[in-house]
């Protein structure tokens, strides 16, 4: 099979290469061969399409999501702001909190179990990466109708997945929801909800300064996951026969993980990472071109010494795999021995694949030949940015008429609300949070059933100074109620979120959200994004809570049927004393009860 | 101080570490971190296995841990009589290991359950339990997939005659036979039991109550008075 | 009263946990000489009558459909003696 | 390079609920003619070298000690063609 390397593209100019197939539309293309001055070897494509996909270059929403910062309340608590791997917030006594909330949604319907799992796993690394010990976790779920067929299959093994992962990684389950609606047959929303503690002077970040210093894969080994797209490339051309048929699903590995979360902070706590990212939907691909572009300008990588699970891998295929538990690291030369001593303790392995550069290039090399070198920048940052049209749905305002004022009375109002109470969505939802672990660590004030979760954090980190404070979170979002007015559906998500998190007694300081949406290329669904995220960066406004991160799914749909506009939104907050914490219920007898509000 | 010294263990996987050194410093003992691959008892008195997913729970539960180099150490000292507790993986751990009869399974029900329990004390006669009383109910977390424990008809007869029962489910969440929580070795020194006393030991945090406290105030006591 | 065995194993280029782990832990035990460890899952399922060609049929349905996950596993079938 | 199986299967007189569910489960899925399901487990080990008297004793010590627990369970040991 012949390796296509940079040489080869000079040399075979016109060769027709897959782009469509890897989901790039002509210009975007045209666009590559500018920044390259010729074509792309089919490596540098490979980067291209998956950096400039919807799901890593956020292209269609990039213009809407800007509102989140320049919108944003002024914030003290606020140390890093949108576009880290995750925010993080100031919580006082020196402490630092990060979060972020992610989908899920396609790989949980495709394989529930193993596609939530790996949600919980992915969000979960997010968080390392910012150098923090991630703390809980919460999963905020939709499914079609409870009684639909589908829904059968999903649901369990979704809730499953989660479980074993997220027990298995002891991290505390703190909430969550789960809701029924016959939009979200065939296109479940799984969103999955991490949140760390770190001390506020010892934030990473994903860059990769220093030009000499080397650049490290360590966890699990690279294999064929997820990498179906991967298959046009790795046949020479793609008129050929693929040969190897690459499963579109990643298993998850949580015993490798929670080795993985426990070798970071120790190598965090020997200061031994000058920058870390962790490798999530476009694996190798995203974490060297970010890291990359974000730091001295320039690295080098020997694409061969990535250790592989499948040792058939070709090139193209290793740097879109997309399997779990993977991380890479940007050390020192000083360093590097300490740093692979911590990795040999939790038998984790660790390979040098490369080194920075001040070159301004990332370039790779497969057995001695160049097949990448491309700018850096332009893969992770300099993606195309789309302002895509948008059209109120028709018959949005047919809806609205539609005055629930004008529905029948009920004549027997004990069936209705037995109605009402045996619903789904109404209906305890312990079938699920019984499956998962909220006691682990010790250090869970509040889970299921109230509101909102709350931690303890002084006995986190052990040996760290202490501190009485704690956090509390909440996620909510209502599918029904952005569909009926995205704008305000978004607030009110908002609103939700932010009164239970207020109601344990904790301060709310900052959100994150999930936005789930049908097809961006679909001028009624892109209003409604629109209309969404310019309500919830109002309410962030008036309700003085800055956005630090989140994500968008798009092309939440089956056939044309988009899902509900589902904004789903989380935020944290903090108590001064988690002693004073407030607990929902009705706890003692003869106390007088006060409704607030209208 | 005492001086009284309890080991807590940590193999790759485990997680209810930290919280098993809490509780046994709430009840004013020292908790000494044991690492799974030292052949180093430490010279403690007492050893806790926690819970957790140890090896990730893959084969069985417990059954590559047993394996450990400090199960190398543990596994004699234990039989010579020193105490040992295990819960959850812990107690997975224990019976892997032969140190206590019978195995622990999938949960009859076949899900994960993770719910505040309520238990009942059949024998207090151990030096972990014995700030309880015969009888005496109890509320304290589960959380496992695979905690039906099973033996043989000998086996389990064996354990019902000796009084080697020291903890059964009041409402059997797992399927355990003859609904039991937790059991004893003859000698008394080894338990092993599916709950988590750790996660009950402070108002705060966890479940309601603190009913766990008491294994770690009775080893400490059994310790001190020793 | 024949009885039918249907053996499920995680197909080869998925990633494989639980036999990773095993491997991994055997030399650690003494134990020299293994290269790969995978680990799949075993039914027995008794049939009320024989194994002929239409109940092996349904047992190779059941197989699809309930005991392997076809996205991620292959099965294969067979009659035990 | 020969391939050995190991098949582990719970001891008859012990509950398994997992072949029981599915046991359940078919007739609601329109199965029929099944008296009863077991599930086990199925572990392929791959060795560097020859199946050999010397390395079958070598995994069958490996399935006596880890890959079986013999307290609840039983297990069967061949050579795949
Ligand atoms: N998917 C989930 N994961 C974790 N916790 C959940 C999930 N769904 C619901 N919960 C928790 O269960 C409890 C009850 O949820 P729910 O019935 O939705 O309550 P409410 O209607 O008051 O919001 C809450 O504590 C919530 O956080």
């Amino acid at each position: 099979m012949t390796l296509d390397t940079v040489g080869r593209a000079h040399e075979t100019p016109d060769e027709r290469q897959p782009y469509t197939e890897l989901g790039m539309k002509d210009d975007e293309y045209a666009r590559v061969r500018e920044i390259l001055g010729r074509r792309p070897t089919s490596s540098e494509l490979a980067i291209y399409s998956v950096m400039w996909s919807e799901h890593c270059s956020y292209k269609s929403s990039k213009v809407h999501l800007r509102q989140f910062s320049t919108k944003a309340p002024k914030s003290d608590a606020l140390l890093v702001g949108m576009g880290e791997n995750a925010g993080v917030v100031d919580i006082g006594d020196g402490w630092a909190a990060t979060f972020k909330i992610e989908s899920h949604n396609h790989p949980s319907y495709v394989e529930p179990h193993q596609g939530a799992a790996t949600g919980v796993g992915g969000i979960v690394r997010d968080i390392m990466s910012m150098g923090a010990r991630p703390i809980a976790v919460m999963d905020s779920l939709r499914f079609g109708a409870a009684d639909a067929p589908d829904t059968r299959r999903v649901l369990p093994g979704v809730v499953e997945g989660i479980s074993s992962y997220g027990n298995c990684l002891g991290l505390p389950n703190i909430g969550g929801e789960v809701a029924f609606d016959p939009c979200y047959i065939g296109n479940p929303l799984v969103n999955a909800l991490c949140v760390g503690l770190l001390r506020k002077d010892k934030i990473k970040l994903a860059t990769a300064p220093g030009p000499g210093n080397k650049v490290v894969l360590f966890g699990a080994l690279t294999g064929p996951d997820g990498i179906g797209g991967a298959s046009v490339l790795a046949s020479a051309t793609f008129e050929e026969e693929s040969q190897a048929k690459r499963p579109s699903v990643q298993v998850g590995d949580p015993f490798m993980e929670k080795l993985l979360i426990e070798c970071c902070l120790e190598l965090f706590e020997a200061d031994v990472v000058v920058g870390i990212q962790d490798l999530g939907a476009a694996g190798v691909s995203c974490a060297t071109t970010e890291l990359a572009a974000k730091g001295t300008g320039g690295m080098d990588v020997r694409l061969d010494l990535v250790p592989l699970r499948d040792p058939t891998l070709r090139p193209e295929e290793i740097l879109m795999s997309e399997s779990q538990e993977r991380m890479m690291a940007v050390v020192t030369p000083d360093d590097i021995d300490a740093f692979t001593a911590i990795c040999n303790k939790w038998d984790i392995p660790v390979t040098v694949i490369g080194e920075v550069t001040d070159t301004g290039r990332l370039v790779m090399t497969w057995h001695g030949e160049t097949i990448v070198d491309i700018p850096p920048g332009t893969a992770a940052d300099e993606g195309p940015v789309y302002e895509r049209p948008l059209h109120e749905p028709a018959g949005q305002s047919a809806l609205n008429a539609a005055d629930p004022a004008m529905l029948p009375r009920p004549s027997d109002l004990r069936a209705a609300l037995l109605s009402v109470l045996g619903s789904p969505n109404i209906a305890s939802k312990e079938w699920v949070t019984s499956q998962y672990d909220r006691y682990v660590r010790g250090n869970t004030v509040l889970a299921q059933p109230a509101d909102a979760g709350v931690l303890r954090i002084g006995e986190i980190m052990p040996g760290a100074t202490t501190t009485n404070r704690g956090i509390a979170l909440a996620t909510d979002g209502n599918g029904r109620y952005a569909k009926l007015d995205p704008y305000a559906g978004a607030q009110l998500a908002l609103a939700e979120a932010y009164r239970n998190v207020a109601m344990t007694g904790a301060v709310p300081l900052a959100v994150t959200n999930c936005l789930n949406f049908g097809s961006p290329e679909d001028p009624e669904v892109m209003w409604q994004f629109a209309e969404a995220t310019r309500g919830l960066a109002d309410a962030c406004r008036a309700l003085g809570v800055p956005v630090t991160g989140g994500n968008v799914s798009f092309y939440n749909q089956t056939g044309s049927a988009a899902v509900h506009p589902t904004p789903v939104v989380g935020v944290l907050g903090v108590l001064d004393d988690v002693g004073t914490r407030v607990r929902s219920g009705f706890t003692e007898e003869g106390a007088r009860v006060v409704l607030l509000g209208e | 101080m005492s001086g009284a010294r309890v080991g807590v263990v940590t193999f790759p996987g485990t997680l209810d570490d930290q919280d098993a050194a809490r509780a046994v410093r709430l009840a004013g003992a020292e908790a000494v971190p044991l690492w799974h691959a030292d052949h180093d008892l430490k010279g403690v008195d007492a050893v806790f296995l926690p819970g957790g997913f140890s090896y990730g729970d893959y084969l069985r539960c417990g059954a590559i841990s047993r394996f450990a180099p400090l199960m190398e150490e543990l596994i004699p000292a234990a039989r010579a009589g020193l105490p040992v507790l295990g819960t959850c993986n812990g107690f997975q751990i224990l019976c892997e290991a032969h140190l206590l009869p019978g195995a622990l399974t999938r949960n009859a029900g076949l899900h994960y359950v993770c719910r505040d329990q309520k238990l009942r004390f059949e024998n207090v006669d151990t030096p972990w339990t014995s700030d309880y009383a015969p009888g005496q109910e109890v509320v304290i977390p589960v959380k496992h997939g695979e905690g039906r424990f099973v033996a043989n008809e000998t086996t389990i007869t064996g354990l019902e005659a000796n009084g080697q029962v020291v903890l059964r489910y009041v409402g059997n969440p797992n399927g355990s036979l003859n609904d039991i929580a937790g059991i004893r070795n003859e000698a008394g020194n080894v338990i092993g039991l599916m709950p988590h006393p750790e996660h009950a030991v402070e108002e705060l945090t966890g479940a309601p109550g603190t009913d766990g406290l008491g294994f770690f105030t009775s080893i400490m006591k059994a310790l001190v008075n020793a | 009263m024949a009885r039918v065995i249907v053996d499920v194993m995680l197909k080869p280029e998925i990633l494989d946990p639980q036999g990773q782990a095993i491997a991994r832990a055997l030399p650690r035990l003494g134990f020299a000489g293994v290269s790969a460890v995978r680990q799949g899952k075993r039914f027995e399922v008794d049939l009320e009558g024989p194994a002929d060609d239409a109940a092996l049929a349904e047992v190779r349905k059941m197989a699809e459909t309930l005991l392997a996950n076809p996205v991620i596993e292959d099965f294969t079938l067979r009659v035990a003696e």
